[in-house]
């Protein structure tokens, strides 16, 4: 019997391999077969129960329920980004992208399966590799840069990756090296080095505060389905998968911890949201809040509570889905429209009806408006954290309430920018140059209308569905109990509730309604193009406040980016040194000699 | 219809339209509003918005450039829609008539429902004038 | 920078005549603006040379229905300074009162309507409750509420019945008492005082540049007010200070105008109080005028109207030219809108007390036959309602 | 099912708010009417206003989104019918769930979001302009909105549901204590910012952008987003007597005090409606993020110690 | 008054046809001196502009710039006469006083007058008319 854990790294890296010696037409075809084929596995591992594999190779893949949870909507929404691709990515890269494409889904399911440290090195390495060609593929001026930036803070943390788990496989050498079920103290510095290690790299991936610069970087300048497909989905995905494997099975976490990941979640959650209000950019706007929609998952994840726990894995495939919308109607528009620039765009809803739709569900959902799926998992970790703030010492309290409303002000300055973001591409006075466009070809409308439903019916059913099917069996098989909030918030009866009167509402509208229609009213001026309102002007109060104004224009130079500052100490010291250099013999042994006199001191001291 | 003209009489929404008046009666308009008179006991209210207006108050000659602007405002306006021209202006160009500047035939670009001449016409003309556009209102019955 | 424009009428709620403003915008601030007037001409200047002198002053008054008596008072003012005519005494001060009374009803509409703009409607009602007893005295002195046709060259068209000199001064207590109360209501609101302190200012160079008049200069610290400049009438025999603000924002503007009616009630009441005294005839007839040219100049509410009549010694003008001091205060706008947020912007618009059919004035006058009579149009209406009345029954 | 369509269209739902909003829109204008030393409007002004709307006209923009633009003010309409149901069942019925004080919170923000939605799609520059002021000023007061409702949820023990909410305060309501004083008051503000009304009515400043969002409205669609503005006077100040007062209680004396709780808030509405001239959205956002949140920051922490 | 003899003594020459009535000074000035005749008014003297009739004389065009001295209630009146009647032509003064834009605006407007030097010579008061209203207040127009 062939292990289809395997296969599911064999046979799309076959497919890439493959992919070299044909033209494009064949190479979409094979990708298209090979994602399919990769859910059918899927459906063939759900029906299996975890101990079936636990036989085979038990040391390289394994899967469990928190590895199937992530595997499976990995290929889902690999799958459905890819159908966008199908028509539509650039000529140029049209080639690469589908070689790419495969390559990915297979170390990123690498990634999910490996049981063993090592392997889980490999793979992780591997993913910021085809991060760093996809970021190669980008078409802006800023492409190199960009794509040195991703590869040195995603490689970087894989450092730190491989350090921490050595580190573990040191600590517990009878784990053999392997991530489960290693339930490791956090007590003595070297456990806790390993933990940040691990800590930094997860957030690397998934781009939490402090190490989020590269995906608002990446999501601009590189090609949109990789951006949909990288940082919005697999990387959040691994990432959080990590995050969420280190505080069940690797390590027994102390409430400073927690204290310490909730507080880095609402930090990320906040200032990314800050910095997406005032971009002009429509990719680098869905970048930033690909970057603070993780603070809700680190909040969910690492806050110690079963209810957040379950509402940050569910908010980690929600924002998965509706990320993936907005980016991919976002692609739509680009590519009909030519520009990702804001300010030329408007007025679009008239022209790409259903791509309007698609991205306006995405929109609220993201914004956690109910009863959408974005709502519920927000819920969830809300009320989780009122529960861990229930249960703490006053002074604790007061910390985390003000995480908490961080947290919920987030998602109202979430819909603010999403306000923002529809607005200035839908809604408002269309520009001349853009009457020509029209709506998107279908295979970018089922990817994308079939994201949006998933919103819906994640939102509506999300007891039955998701958690029942899918996050509840991680927690039994952890060994946790399933929280206590059957029959409570009900989005069906809000649903229906809402229909009713919105119904109603529909119903006295077109009792009454006689309709002409008109040109815009503007005090008897003709409704001409020069007057129109673009919604990336609707924060400048809010840049202009101080001491926002400072802060933004500390973070537009790139202050609170590590990289850039690492980067600059780097260059800075560099610069010095060469400086030193200068050829001259006394100048050397100037140097020498003010080099030993320091070990001296050092010497002494130590003694 | 005959309950919704009454419905419709007891609450006009007014805009205002000045067609190069002297201003005199604008402002005659205003104080209709202010605590003296208080059109609101009749439920008469200024609007902003074209949109939302059942009465347009016109005043002024029309001077030729404002005239075109006049006929798109009373177009967009939704129907029923009623005007009313404010002072001796709008029936009879008062001492404007010989200027060269100013529109003969106002009847041609906005159809007017009721005059309330007077330069400015008295507040209580302008009331007297309202309650029988309220009586017009209710004789549509 | 995303640049965008919004165009702010012909037809606002902001500003009660038609008028065309373009207003650039970065998000909500200002950065350019531009007016498009024309709305309003109706060629005043055009009309005036065929009139009589008499016959003038009606038509002047039909430039402006606010300051409906400042018109008539230059274009008499300069008729008179081509013969150097005197006028009588009572009648001078029938004039002032006249004007000054005029003064304090069209401060007290700004006052109103500026907190309509910033919405604020209860300053609204209350400042114009009390400016309704003001236009209930002119009714008593005049027989109407607005276009008093009091005028004459040489004098004034009526007399001030001495017998409800006591109901006026009356009437005037109670509207001083309120005024007083008004005052200490707008200049010490926190809230109205935040909203339109340093806003859309005028600086004293940029005034001085742009040739401003009225409150608008006095609110940044020009001192210049014609009737202390050049008094004419009662002005030189009446106690008044002139009140002068430094920063010239809408807030400094706001308070000139709430502390002239002050002053003005001041005015009103010692020329009421002269009225008891003085006696005398209230027009000096003028057969004729010479041939020559003269310069007319009063204060009004807003400033400095100037009117230029030129004469060839018949009962017509050959050349009359009138200057409203919206004319001169509304290209103020370029200097004191930019920069701003658009909410700011307006009300700085609104702050000049612009009057478009002062500004766009060039009237022309009729001949007398050809005025239109009362009772036709009176007919005219019955006719039109009864039309529309049977329209509807059909 | 039929109990649901009930609750939803009659009782504490559409029916009964609509028509007691219309009524309280009449106080509202009566009230401000005296503050000027005028009249007012009859006491059914309200309903022929309504009634007219429906038989007028609709206009539409050929250029705009249309489906967005009629659904808009249906779409706020049906956000307002349902948490007028949720709020209506939890203090009258006692019938809630666990969360609701959250989901309230969040059905608040779709108003702003129907809002700009309608706005924006008729392309009108002072309807986008307009929008761009209703979500900054739905930003300024929602970070306010949010510590206001946490006070009463932390002197509940951390109850989210309304109706233990109530539960918590048949001992003492809330506003007895400082935090809730301090809560009660920014609340206030924070409602009548939400519900737009002077000093607040920034995006639909009649004077500067003529009624903004609305603009292009006319006729039964008009009608709708006046209806959603007059429900919001019943369900906003009820929220807040809730959260802060104690509710309502409908037997014997308790009758008279719940009216009376209700109609106080509603004339301090409308005293500072009338007393305030219109700020600017700047202003707005110095005021709420920089005075009101750290005060009601330190009313939570307060209300942490029991205070 | 000294301001009049001081200004006399200073544009001797250069000014004409005096009428010196009673607070009211009007003289002629040839075009070429306008602009010194008006720097030396704003600047030196501290007049405001208060506003300029044109006119349209049997002989020509005349324009009558008022510049009053507010601080004594004098008005000082420069007359500039331009024969030509086809294409009337003067220096505009407002790169010396800015509020001289909407008032030559005006008379270039109503008279047909260009101002030489002006930022917008624009129609004031006629822009986009629809019936395209040119010139109105020269003779002969329309009769």
């Amino acid at each position: 019997m062939i292990n289809l854990l395997v296969l599911f790294i064999v046979v799309p890296l076959t497919i890439s391999v493959i992919n070299l010696f044909f033209p494009v037409v064949i190479r979409k075809g094979l990708t298209f077969l090979s994602s399919v084929f990769l859910l059918f596995l899927c459906y063939q591992v759900y029906l299996k129960s975890p101990a079936d594999f636990l036989m085979y190779d038990r040391l390289v893949f394994s899967i469990d329920k928190l590895g199937f949870f992530t595997l499976i909507f990995s290929q889902a929404l690999s799958f459905i980004i890819l159908i966008f691709s199908l028509k539509g990515v650039d000529k140029e890269i049209q080639s690469s992208f589908f070689i790419l494409f495969p390559m990915t889904v297979a170390f990123c399911n690498g990634a999910i399966l490996a049981v063993h440290s090592i392997v889980l090195m490999i793979f992780w390495g591997l993913t910021g590799i085809t991060l760093y060609l996809f970021a190669l593929l980008g078409r802006t001026k800023d492409t190199p840069k960009t794509a040195k930036k991703t590869f040195i803070i995603v490689g970087g943390s894989d450092v730190f990756l491989i350090l921490g788990l050595l580190l573990i496989g040191f600590l517990e050498p009878s784990s053999k090296m392997t991530l489960w079920n290693v339930h490791l103290a956090l007590s003595g510095e070297l456990a806790i080095t390993a933990f940040f290690c691990l800590l930094i790299a997860s957030f690397a991936k998934a781009g939490g505060f402090p190490f989020h610069t590269w995906v608002p970087d990446f999501c601009q300048d590189s090609p949109i389905e990789s951006a949909a497909l990288l940082p919005a989905s697999l990387d959040k995905l691994l990432g959080i998968y990590l995050l969420a494997r280190m505080v069940t099975s690797l390590y027994v976490v102390t409430p400073v911890i927690y204290l310490v990941l909730i507080t880095l979640g609402a930090l990320t959650v906040i200032t990314a949201v800050m910095m997406a209000m005032i971009q002009h950019n429509g990719r680098k706007l869905l970048g930033y809040h690909a970057v603070s929609q993780v603070g809700y998952m680190i909040m969910g994840v690492g806050s110690g509570n079963i209810v957040a726990y379950v509402g940050g894995l569910f908010h980690l495939i929600n924002h998965t889905i509706y990320k993936s919308t907005l980016f991919l109607t976002l692609g739509s528009v680009e590519k009909k429209t030519g520009t990702g620039n804001l300010d030329d765009m408007g007025g679009l809803a008239k022209k790409m009806p259903l791509t309007f739709v698609a991205a306006l569900i995405g929109a609220l959902s993201i914004s956690g408006i109910p009863p959408l799926n974005g709502f519920f998992s927000k819920w969830l970790v809300y009320q989780g954290m009122f529960e861990v703030i229930a249960g703490s010492s006053k002074g604790i309290q007061v910390w985390l309430l003000v995480c908490l409303v961080l947290a919920v002000f987030g998602s109202a300055l979430t819909l603010a920018s999403f306000m923002k973001f529809l607005h200035a591409i839908y809604l408002g006075k269309r520009p001349k140059s853009l009457d020509h466009v029209t709506e998107a070809p279908a295979n970018q409308l089922v990817a994308t209308l079939s994201l949006a439903l998933i919103c819906i019916v994640f939102g509506l059913l999300a007891m039955p569905l998701p958690l029942n099917k899918l996050i509840f069996p991680i927690l039994t098989q952890s060994g946790l109990a399933i929280p206590e909030f059957f029959g409570l918030y009900d989005p069906m009866l809000i649903f229906w509730l809402f229909g009713s009167a919105f119904l109603v509402g529909l119903l006295i509208y077109f009792a009454t309604r006689r309709v002409r229609l008109d040109e815009n009213y503007l005090g008897g001026m003709e409704s001409e193009e020069k007057f129109r309102i673009v919604g990336t002007a609707f924060y400048n109060e809010i840049r202009q406040m101080s001491p926002l104004r400072s802060i933004y224009n500390w973070a537009e130079r790139k202050y609170f980016d590590c990289y850039d500052m690492l980067s600059k100490v780097a260059f800075g010291l560099a610069h010095f040194f060469s400086s030193m250099h200068r050829g001259l013999l006394q100048m050397y042994s100037l140097w020498i000699v003010f080099g030993f006199l320091i070990m001296l001191i050092i010497a002494v001291v130590i003694r | 219809m005959g309950w919704y003209k009454r419905r419709l009489a007891k609450s006009l929404w007014v805009f205002h339209v000045s067609g190069s008046p002297c201003n005199n009666c604008d402002i005659e308009i205003l104080d209709l509003l202010t605590p003296k008179y208080d059109l609101e006991r009749f439920g008469i209210k200024l609007v902003g918005s074209i949109r939302h207006a059942d009465v347009l108050l016109v005043t002024g000659v029309f001077n030729q450039k404002v005239a075109p602007k006049i006929r798109k405002i009373y177009e967009q306006a939704p129907k029923p829609i009623f005007v009313v021209g404010v002072g001796t202006c709008m029936s009879g160009a008062c001492c404007f008539r010989d200027s060269y500047n100013i529109v003969e035939d106002r009847q041609a670009v906005i159809p007017v429902d009721l005059y309330i001449p007077g330069c400015p016409p008295k507040p209580e003309a302008m009331i007297a004038a309202v309650a029988k556009l309220l009586g017009v209102l209710n004789a549509r019955n | 920078m995303s640049v965008n424009k919004i165009p702010v009428g012909p037809f606002h709620p902001l500003l009660e005549e038609a008028e065309y403003f373009e207003l650039k915008v970065d998000g909500e601030t200002v950065v350019d603006i531009d007016l498009e007037i024309g709305w309003m001409h109706r060629g005043h200047e055009f009309i005036s040379e065929s009139k009589t002198f008499t016959q003038s002053i009606f038509l002047v008054e039909r430039i402006c229905g606010i300051c409906s008596t400042s018109h008539p008072l230059a274009l008499v003012h300069a008729v008179e300074d081509i013969d150097n005519i005197e006028i009588p005494l009572r009648a001078r001060y029938i004039r002032t009162l006249i004007g000054e009374l005029e003064r304090i009803h069209s401060h007290l509409l700004w006052i109103g309507l500026a907190g309509h703009f910033i919405g604020y409607d209860t300053l609204w009602m209350w400042a114009w409750k009390y400016r309704e007893p003001i236009l209930q005295m002119f009714e008593m002195i005049t027989g109407n509420r607005n276009h008093y046709g009091m005028m004459r060259v040489g004098g004034v068209a009526r007399d001030v019945d001495p017998v409800i000199i006591p109901k006026l001064l009356e009437d005037l207590d109670i509207v001083d008492q309120k005024m007083v109360m008004i005052a200490g209501a707008a200049k010490d609101d926190p809230v109205l005082r935040s909203r339109l302190k340093n806003v859309g200012i005028l600086t004293h160079q940029a005034a001085v540049d742009l040739c401003a008049v009225g409150p608008t200069a006095r609110a940044s610290g020009i001192a210049i007010d014609v009737r202390k400049d050049d008094p004419t009438d009662a002005y030189d025999l009446v106690e008044f200070n002139m009140i002068v603000q430094k920063n010239g924002d809408v807030y400094d503007k706001l308070v000139v105008r709430v502390l002239e009616t002050l002053e003005s009630t001041k005015i009103v009441r010692q020329c009421l109080e002269k009225l008891k005294v003085v006696k005398g005839p209230i027009l000096n007839d003028v057969k004729e005028v010479s041939e020559g040219e003269g310069i007319g100049r009063y204060e009004a509410p807003r400033g400095e109207v100037f009117h230029y009549i030129r004469s060839d010694g018949t009962n017509r003008p050959i050349r009359h030219k009138v200057r409203a001091p919206s004319y001169v205060n509304i290209p103020t706008y370029v200097a004191s809108c930019k920069g701003i947020p658009v909410a700011d912007a307006l009300i700085t618009l609104a702050a000049v007390d612009p009057c478009y059919c002062c500004t766009e004035r060039t009237i022309q006058l009729i001949d007398a036959n050809r005025n239109p009579v009362a009772v036709d149009l009176l007919k005219l209406s019955r006719e039109k309602t009864e039309q529309v009345r049977r329209e509807i029954h059909d | 099912m039929t109990r649901w369509l009930f609750y939803l269209l009659v009782f504490p739902g559409f029916l009964f708010t609509t028509i007691l909003g219309l009524l309280i829109v009449w106080v509202d204008r009566k009230v401000s009417a005296r503050v000027q030393f005028r009249q007012g409007p009859p006491l059914f002004q309200n309903f022929n206003d309504i009634f007219k709307l429906f038989g007028k006209e609709t206009m539409i923009v050929k250029e705009s989104a249309r489906t967005v633009f009629v659904s808009a003010p249906i779409f706020a309409f049906g956000m307002i019918v349902l948490l007028a149901t949720i709020v209506g069942l939890a203090a009258i019925n006692r019938i809630g769930f666990a969360g609701d004080i959250i989901v309230v919170m969040y059905l608040m923000m779709i108003f702003s979001v129907a809002v700009i939605l309608g706005g924006g799609s008729s392309g009108n520059v002072y309807s986008s302009l307009g929008a761009g002021r209703e979500i900054k000023l739905l930003l300024a007061d929602e970070l306010v909105f949010i510590l206001v409702c946490l006070i009463p949820i932390i002197q509940s023990g951390y109850k989210l549901r309304i109706d233990e909410i109530l539960v918590a305060q048949e001992s003492g309501v809330f506003i007895g204590s400082i935090s809730g004083a301090i809560g009660f008051i920014l609340g206030l503000l924070c409602i009548q910012a939400k519900m737009t009304l002077p000093p607040f009515h920034i995006p639909e400043a009649e004077t500067e952008i003529v009624e903004g969002p609305f603009m292009e409205y006319s006729g039964p669609l008009l009608a709708f987003w006046k209806l959603s503005q007059g429900m919001m006077y019943v369900i906003y100040p009820a929220l807040l007597v809730i959260l802060f007062l104690g509710g309502f209680k409908w037997t014997g004396i308790g009758i008279l005090y719940s009216v009376l709780k209700y109609l106080l808030i509603v004339v301090l509405m409308i005293l500072i409606k009338n007393t305030n001239p219109r700020i600017r959205i700047d202003t707005a956002l110095n005021f709420f993020w920089r005075i009101a949140a750290p005060i009601c920051l330190i009313g939570v922490v307060l209300s942490v110690w029991g205070l | 008054m000294q301001e009049i003899d001081q200004f006399k003594e200073r544009m001797d020459g250069k000014i004409s046809h005096l009428i010196d009535k009673k607070r009211r000074f009007y003289f002629n000035v040839e075009s070429e001196n306008l602009r010194e005749v008006a720097e030396y008014l704003f600047k030196n003297l501290g007049c405001r502009l208060s506003t300029a009739t044109a006119m349209e004389m049997m002989h020509g065009i005349e324009i009558l710039y008022h510049f009053s001295l507010d601080r004594a209630g004098q008005y000082f009146c420069p007359r500039v006469v331009i024969t030509d009647k086809e294409h009337p032509k003067v220096p505009s003064i407002t790169s010396i006083i800015g509020g001289a834009v909407w008032i030559e605006r005006e008379m270039f407007d109503l008279w047909g007058i260009e101002f030489d030097g002006h930022p917008r010579m624009e129609e004031l008061l006629t822009l986009h008319h629809p019936q395209g209203l040119k010139q109105p207040m020269r003779f002969g127009r329309t009769e």
